[in-house]
């Protein structure tokens, strides 16, 4: 099943990479503000050895099984979870406004002048659980990996920009990459610190059925947890890798961890309530308040701006759009110039327009918003920059204010009247109407969608709901076969447009088609410019000028609601991951819940 | 004479039926003296087998009412009996065998458990000794390789040879009296024939006294030391054997009698009574033979008769043998 | 004391003590009455909407003319129960037909679930009436509020009104069960009068096929012919009743098959052969007709199992699709919500469970009154 | 009883192929496949002829038809193109659990069907009779799903006695002695094998009824009777062994059945079973693992037809198969 926010380039990239983030937790509503935690802080949790081994079971919900834990080809969500936890991570990704890596497995690395080079020192010592070392071979073999058609990884763009042969093994214990070009330097330090996979172990398995390879279930791995047993579609068993060589403060404090597979929404909040389970995600704002009064044992966690809601206008006809895609077949770059635009969202004006006529505000209200206390648990959206990222996301745009009149005034200038008096706008003898396409089985959009369809009426535009299953809805946004479509994206927290907003039939999540030379030429200098205030400058720039054609309404950023029992300390539960980092949980003596 | 095995005494027994109440057995009397046997001749429906399930303790309840009489087995009225002592009775100290012996056995067990079954439940006999003694108890009823019959199943045998186990089985437990409701009923002739022999047979070597219930004259003579015969629920003549064959009272006997082919009868015509057995649920006034009796009157149809002594132990209920106007 | 009805339908049989009858007249009566109360003052509003509103509706006509209807129903029924109709040979010339309907008058529980069922289909028509709100307007309420005066079943976390969602939902659901099964039956009768008819090598090939889907379970067949279609836009209406349809004929066909099997060695059907009689002719005329009781009953059943496997198909997410409340659907919704509105998975389902019930009342009634020796059995 | 068994074995092997003839077909009406996810626009197109050669796809129809057919019947399920391991060790992991469920739906229901059916009939037209004739019709009518919601809400959220999910707890089952693991277990089969259970239990409580007032009406009965015999062991000992025959029969029956009903059940209860399987197998269109989960049902239902079948001739001594 997909998750309620759909951009997996994105979100896979993202859990590729692993490691500790100390960002602070922002605990929900009075009780947790009460209820403040020892916590010794980040950093300085006690070691194994201060506990006296390691304590206690942590039970985590999880909604989907894990498929297959090979970092080059996994897919599935519960699997980058998995492997971040079971694997020392290449660097050490922290986030405070900005993703930024640390030392980890890679001990040190340094760029070139023109950040075209870098070139790796691996932590001497660290080994599989197999007892072999890990080595430059290693990592050369992971990206031979990657960049092997045969193997079709799904994260074959991370070697688009090296340069043919990268990484070059200098020694046992040094590497270089090289690029073709630089561009952002978070995104090309994530680019080389992928999982690393065994290479004496794999170096001779077939490739085309790699995903097959036993490795899949039963890895071979680095890090301070390993898998102990995985009952399919019931639960996975992670315990301390006895033979884990990495650094002392990153030794598993939790004796068992259980990753149980519930599908179903109410048994998950049932069992964080029985205490059956201990940490469940994506918790309703209801049943939040309702914690939060009934359970003083379970923290809640606000994930901040995740993941966000946008209505995506379609500015090209479809029709016409699929004739000429099929005249320039085989050409990467060919622009949308000579397509027909769609006769509604192809001006600028009447999506402006429209995005007036649509309250946010009330739909944070109704939708993300506790009745209880009041509290928000979304912020208005003005681009597909999270606003986490708070050095790149642009604070200084203004979002358009609800404002029904302005609305019809300005769709009138733009020619479209209600002539024939049956309440709906008109031009040229064709209706101001239109279907918004939504996926189904996501009760939030799906009212979301129903509010708007009220708030377009009260200004004369007729809007009509389909509701379309999940992976149908994503393929038929990619053809970009819809007229509009309310959908939704995960953060990104490597800053990058280019794949939403660049123009060029190669860019597969450009649904709306939007096309403005200034903001690829913004885009193109941007992911090319080094420096980062520059470049968090031009990426500014980019957004305002986005905003200002509205190629989306862009609605709200929301927070995932995590609940976790509050015997575990140091529990990191931040915008990375809600537990991608286990190592640092630990439980004082005295709340042990599972003694063996 | 000494006390009777069984005395039945005024009977009835009811049934509640969707337009109104049955009156299957409705008054009857008679009594079986010990070690003898006495028939109970009628027409179907007459209620000569509602009396004998009476008897048993086999009516449902409900639709079946008991609504009065005694039935004194040994002198203890069993009508007044609870349900666990009327079962320590039944199969026991009176048994029965039925009409049909082709459906009467279980399919599903093998015979000599069926028969060893009541032998576990009244004897207290193991498992082992039942079967020992089933088998026994099948040699007797003149089944021929007993102890591989034994564990035959009932489809595997025929049907007079199923008649045969459930003589077996009714007479395991050495019972005082045998109820034997049409046992010969659906049996081709030469098998009745074999089967009544043995009854007559066993009779003598166990003792038993045996309720013999048939609508066939020819049977009873055979068989029986006195007859009842039976009428719309009630008993309307009643006479040892050889008087009754010899001088029948009762103008339903007597057409009985005529409707018998008999071969040293000089007439060659069967005579057949008119009319048929008047339901259960509307008996006629007066004596519910009238309507079809050639001999009523207006007495007939306004006062029931009841059973008189017309001779030693030759009682009929029938206002017109009374008043001689046969 | 008969005539006591043409004032009240239901009471006239009430007084002459046909209690289950007289009730079920007066329960019609109510739905009309309860139509009227809550729909007549809205009814400019819903039979000519302003155009704003999205002009024309055909619901709201549907329900007034069925309202007409049904109360010309109630008081004609009441009628001819003071005034029998005069005994007409031509109407009662087929003695099946009569004997079964005198038969299913005696049965008791068959009466009550024709009356049962006739509530859940006059609801459905009547609904633009009955509910108070339209199933798919939101905020017609607080989100997630229990059951109360106003709302009756509670409202869902849209703060739509569950009622009114129940209520337009077994229009859905109840089309769905009728249509599918009339496609079920009348596919399954022309296999089966097929097979039965011609016999040899057609019977067997078309038994075996009646076997083969008959031995796989219905729902993962169902959801794999969804599934498979899903992506081809086969999650509309139109194509799950097809689909429904599809695969529901086996049980009818075999029931068919045995009765034109029984009929064809009966003397008309020789005589009809002997005439020249095509083929076709003989089943469609001769044939058909007299095989049609059992198929009737057990349509009755089957549009009860429909229900079911429609709303089982609908909670897997695969049904009928959204935001179309089908009950299936409304029970799916609601499970994420059992913790803070359970009512919203309890209403709909105690729905299903009742028109379920309601057909296989009706049913095993029709069943009895077909073949007093079935009864009990299934 | 050997060339019977035989000759139904054989009987079923056109059923089986015919099966999966249909859903080989159903699968290639359909757009789409499972390989789908491994291509992006970017996709190069060797790769993708190179992905869709590994899983065969390149092949005209009638040729992959061949080999599925050839591979099924050696026992070579092929391998799931989501998962890329063995179907038959996919399905394998899945079906014991779906058995277990399975048989303690078939015990449940046999149990409370049997025993309800006879009790109505031992007491026809009596209160206890009409109360679980109501009863019956009650849970005949309902959906298994909304059961397993309702006995969810009800056992696991407001009264939380029995366990929301899954096979065994996840945490204590390790520690927990051999007897406290069976223990577990049967208290986690609970739910789920009464929501599965229930509305066919209620089927064959009419049936049971209806066959128990045949069977009492049959003159052996009377002759139980006859002997003695205390009413409870007349109706346990001669009348419900005859009344269960037919029983039997309808429990080769219910396989099809069950199977529909997992796919709910233990979607809802998260059980590991055949029934998610093929449901998640469905949404990833991932064809080995379909056509592996139809022939594995088609396989059980027809090996329970034919246990019902030799069930029967072995408790009705009249039926002797040859």
């Amino acid at each position: 099943m997909l998750r309620h926010a759909i951009w997996p380039a994105l979100v896979l990239a993202l859990t590729a990479c692993s490691g500790e983030t100390p960002t602070p937790e922002t605990p929900t509503g009075d009780q947790a503000a009460a209820d403040e935690p020892k916590d010794r802080g980040f950093g300085n949790e006690p070691t194994v050895d201060e506990l006296g081994g390691a304590q206690d079971t942590l039970v985590i919900a999880y909604q989907s099984d894990a498929d297959n834990l090979t970092s080059v080809v996994y897919q599935a969500a519960a699997d980058g979870m998995i492997i971040d936890n079971i694997n020392y991570s290449s660097v050490n990704p922290e986030f405070d406004c900005e993703l930024t890596y640390g030392p980890e497995l890679f001990d040190s690395w340094e760029w070139n002048e023109d950040q075209t080079e870098v070139t790796v020192n691996l932590r001497k010592g660290v080994n599989w659980s197999d007892g072999t070392e890990v080595t430059s071979a290693d990592i050369d073999f992971t990206y031979d990996l990657i960049a092997d058609p045969v193997v079709a990884s799904p994260r074959m763009a991370y070697v688009e920009n090296m340069v043919e042969g990268t990484p070059e093994v200098i020694d046992s214990h040094t590497l270089v990459f090289k690029f073709k070009h630089a561009y952002d330097r978070t995104t090309m330090e994530a680019h080389i610190s992928f999982t690393p996979m065994p290479h004496h172990l794999l170096k001779d398995a077939d490739r085309a059925t790699l995903r097959g390879h036993e490795f899949g279930t039963n890895p071979i791995i680095t890090g301070p947890w390993k898998v102990a047993d995985w009952k399919r579609n019931e639960r996975i068993v992670l315990e301390p890798n006895e033979a884990f060589t990495g650094a002392d403060k990153d030794k598993a404090r939790i004796q068992r961890v259980i990753i149980k597979v519930l599908p179903e929404y109410a048994t998950r909040l049932v069992e964080l309530e029985n205490g059956q389970v201990d940490l469940a995600q994506a918790i309703q704002v209801e049943d939040a308040d309702r914690l939060a009064a009934e359970h003083p044992e379970i923290k809640l966690y606000r994930r901040g701006w995740r993941s966000q809601d946008y209505v995506a206008w379609n500015q090209l006809d479809f029709e016409d759009y699929k004739a000429k895609k099929e005249l320039h077949v085989g050409e990467e770059d060919w622009k949308w110039e000579d397509v027909d635009r769609h006769p509604i969202f192809g001006d600028t004006a009447t999506r402006v327009a429209l995005s007036k006529a649509i309250d946010v505000d009330k739909l944070m209200n109704d939708l993300l918003t506790s009745k209880v206390t009041g509290e928000v648990y979304a912020k208005r959206s003005v681009s597909t920059i999270t606003p986490a990222l708070c050095n790149v996301h642009n604070n200084d745009i203004e979002p358009i204010a609800f404002d029904p009149t302005a609305a019809k005034a300005d769709l009138a200038a733009a020619g479209w009247t209600d002539t024939d008096g049956d309440g709906v706008l008109d031009k040229d003898g064709e209706k101001l109407a239109f279907t918004m396409m939504t996926n189904s089985g996501n009760p939030r959009r799906a009212k979301g969608a129903i509010i708007m369809q009220a708030q377009l009426k009260d200004i004369g535009v007729e809007m009509e709901i389909e509701a379309i299953e999940a992976n149908t809805f994503f393929e038929r946004l990619r053809k970009k076969d819809y007229e509009a479509a309310l959908s939704g994206w995960s953060a990104g927290l490597f800053v990058d447009m280019t794949d939403i907003w660049h123009s060029g039939d190669k860019y597969e999540f450009n649904f709306t088609s939007y096309y403005n030379p200034d903001v690829d030429a913004l885009i193109e200098q941007a992911i090319s410019e080094p420096d980062p205030a520059k470049n968090a400058e031009l990426w500014k720039q980019a957004q305002a000028k986005i905003y200002e054609d509205q190629p989306y309404t862009f609605l709200y950023w929301m927070d995932e609601i995590v609940g976790v029992h509050e015997r575990f300390k140091d529990a990191k539960v931040d915008v990375l991951s809600a537990f991608r980092d286990l190592r640092s949980w630990w439980v004082p003596a005295e709340e042990v819940k599972y003694k063996r | 004479m000494s006390q009777p095995i069984l005395e039945l005494r005024d009977l009835r027994t009811w049934f509640r039926m969707e337009d109104g109440i049955a009156k299957a057995v409705d008054g009857v009397n008679y009594a079986i003296p010990s070690g003898q046997t006495l028939s109970v001749v009628g027409e179907s429906g007459s209620g000569k087998s509602v009396t004998a399930l009476s008897v048993m303790g086999l009516i449902p309840c409900p639709p079946g009412i008991e609504a009065g009489g005694e039935i004194l087995f040994e002198g203890q009225d069993l009508r007044k009996a609870n349900e666990a002592q009327r079962r320590a009775v039944r199969g026991n100290q009176i048994a029965m065998i039925f009409q049909e012996p082709m459906t009467s056995l279980n399919p599903v067990y093998r015979v000599g458990d069926q028969i060893g079954e009541a032998l576990r439940l009244h004897k207290g006999m193991t498992g082992k000794e039942a079967h020992e003694y089933s088998i026994h108890m099948l040699d007797k009823v003149g089944i021929p390789k007993p102890s591989q019959r034994v564990d035959e199943y009932p489809h595997q045998m025929s049907g007079g040879m199923r008649q045969r186990v459930m003589i077996a089985m009714a007479l395991s437990c050495d019972p005082r009296l045998l109820i034997a409701d049409e046992p010969t009923t659906a049996l081709d002739v030469t098998i009745q024939a074999q089967i009544l022999e043995l009854m007559n047979t066993l009779q003598e070597d166990f003792g038993t006294s045996i309720l013999f219930i048939t609508h066939d004259l020819g049977v009873v003579a055979e068989v029986s030391d006195h007859v009842a015969v039976m009428y719309a629920g009630k008993v309307v003549e009643h006479a040892d054997v050889v008087t009754l064959y010899d001088a029948p009272q009762h103008p339903y006997t007597i057409g009985l009698f005529k409707s018998l082919p008999d071969i040293e009868s000089r007439s060659a015509k069967l005579e057949v009574i008119p009319g048929v057995v008047p339901s259960p649920l509307e008996f006629p006034s007066g004596c519910r033979f009238r309507n079809r009796c050639a001999f009523a009157n207006e007495r007939c149809a306004a006062e029931e008769p009841v059973l008189r002594s017309v001779g030693e132990g030759h009682t009929v209920a029938c206002h017109a043998v009374e008043e001689g106007r046969l | 004391m008969k005539q006591a009805g043409l004032v009240l339908p239901g009471l006239g049989h009430l007084l002459k003590g046909d209690v289950i009858n007289g009730l079920g007249l007066m329960l019609y009566v109510g739905l009309l009455v309860w139509a009227a109360v809550a729909g007549f003052g809205r009814l400019p509003e819903l039979l000519f909407p302003p155009a704003d509103q999205g002009g024309f509706q055909l619901h709201p006509w549907v329900a007034l003319v069925s309202w007409i209807g049904i109360a010309a129903l109630c008081w004609h029924t009441a009628f001819r129960f003071w005034k029998p109709a005069p005994f007409d040979p031509e109407v009662d010339k087929n003695s099946q037909w009569r004997e079964l309907k005198k038969q299913f008058r005696r049965n008791r529980t068959g009466v009550f679930g024709l009356h049962f069922v006739n509530v859940l289909i006059f609801l459905a028509l009547l609904t633009p009436f009955i509910a108070p709100h339209h199933p798919d307007v939101i905020d017609v309420g607080p989100s997630l509020s229990a059951p109360q005066w106003g709302h009756l079943m509670g409202t869902d976390e849209f703060g739509r009104d569950l009622f009114s969602r129940v209520m337009y939902g077994a229009r859905i659901s109840l089309s769905i069960g009728f249509i599918a099964v009339a496609i079920s039956a009348t596919l399954g009768t022309l296999v089966g009068s097929i097979a039965g008819f011609f016999g040899g090598k057609v019977d067997s090939g078309l038994m075996w096929v009646t076997d083969l889907l008959l031995s796989l379970p219905r729902l993962v067949l169902l959801l794999a012919i969804v599934g498979f279609f899903r992506s081809a836009g086969a999650q509309s209406i139109f194509l799950i009743v097809v689909i429904l349809g599809l695969t529901g004929w086996m049980g009818v066909s075999r029931i068919v098959r045995s009765q034109i099997l029984s009929l064809k060695e009966q003397d008309f059907v020789q005589a009809c052969r002997a005439l020249g009689l095509p083929n076709w002719r003989i089943i469609v005329v001769h044939l058909v007709p007299n095989a049609l009781a059992p198929v009737i009953v057990h349509a009755s059943l089957a549009i009860g199992s429909t229900i079911l496997v429609e709303a089982a198909l609908s909670f897997l997410g695969l049904g009928v699709p959204p935001p179309t409340a089908t009950w299936g659907a409304i029970v799916n919704d609601g499970r994420e919500y059992m913790r803070s509105g359970a009512w919203i998975t309890v209403f709909p389902g105690l729905m299903i469970v009742a028109a379920v019930m309601s057909f296989n009342l009706l049913g095993d009634g029709l069943r009895d009154a077909l073949d007093p020796k079935l009864r009990g059995r299934h | 009883m050997f060339a019977y068994t035989l000759r139904k074995v054989l009987l079923a092997i056109p059923l089986v192929l015919g099966v999966i003839t249909l859903i080989f077909v159903l699968v290639e009406l359909s757009p789409g496949d499972a390989t789908d996810r491994f291509f992006t626009p970017e996709t190069p197109p060797e790769v993708r002829q190179l992905i869709e050669a590994k899983w065969g796809l390149d092949k005209p129809a009638h040729e992959r038809y061949v080999i599925t057919m050839k591979n099924l019947l050696t026992g070579d399920f092929g391998r799931s193109i989501f998962q890329e391991r063995p179907v038959f060790e996919i399905v394998m992991e899945a079906l014991p659990n779906t058995i277990q469920l399975a048989l303690m739906s078939i015990i449940i229901m046999q149990l409370v069907g049997v025993t309800l059916g006879s009790i109505q009939a031992v007491r026809q037209y009596g209160w206890a009779d009409s109360g679980i004739s109501i009863a019956s019709l009650f849970f005949y009518s309902m959906p298994s799903f909304w059961l397993a919601l309702m006995l969810q809400l009800i056992l696991t959220l407001k009264y939380p006695i029995l366990p929301s999910s899954g096979m065994v707890d996840a945490v204590m089952y390790d520690y927990m002695t051999p007897g406290e693991q069976i223990l577990d277990r049967m208290k986690h089969l609970i739910l789920p094998g009464v929501a599965l259970s229930i509305a066919r239990a209620a089927g064959i409580a009419r049936y049971m009824r209806s066959s128990l007032l045949e069977v009492i009406r049959q003159d052996y009965i009377r002759t139980a009777r006859a002997k003695g015999l205390p009413e409870w062991k007349v109706i346990v000992k001669h009348g419900m062994r005859n009344a269960l025959l037919p029983i039997i029969t309808i429990l080769g029956l219910q396989l099809p059945f069950l199977f529909s009903g997992s796919v709910l059940v233990e979607t809802i209860f998260a059980w590991p079973g055949m029934g998610r399987l093929i449901v998640s197998a469905i949404f990833t269109q991932d064809t080995p693992v379909i056509i592996g989960c139809f022939f594995v049902f088609t396989l059980l239902v027809v090996a329970g037809n034919l246990i019902a079948d030799l069930l029967y001739s072995v408790v009705d001594p009249r039926i002797r198969y040859s």
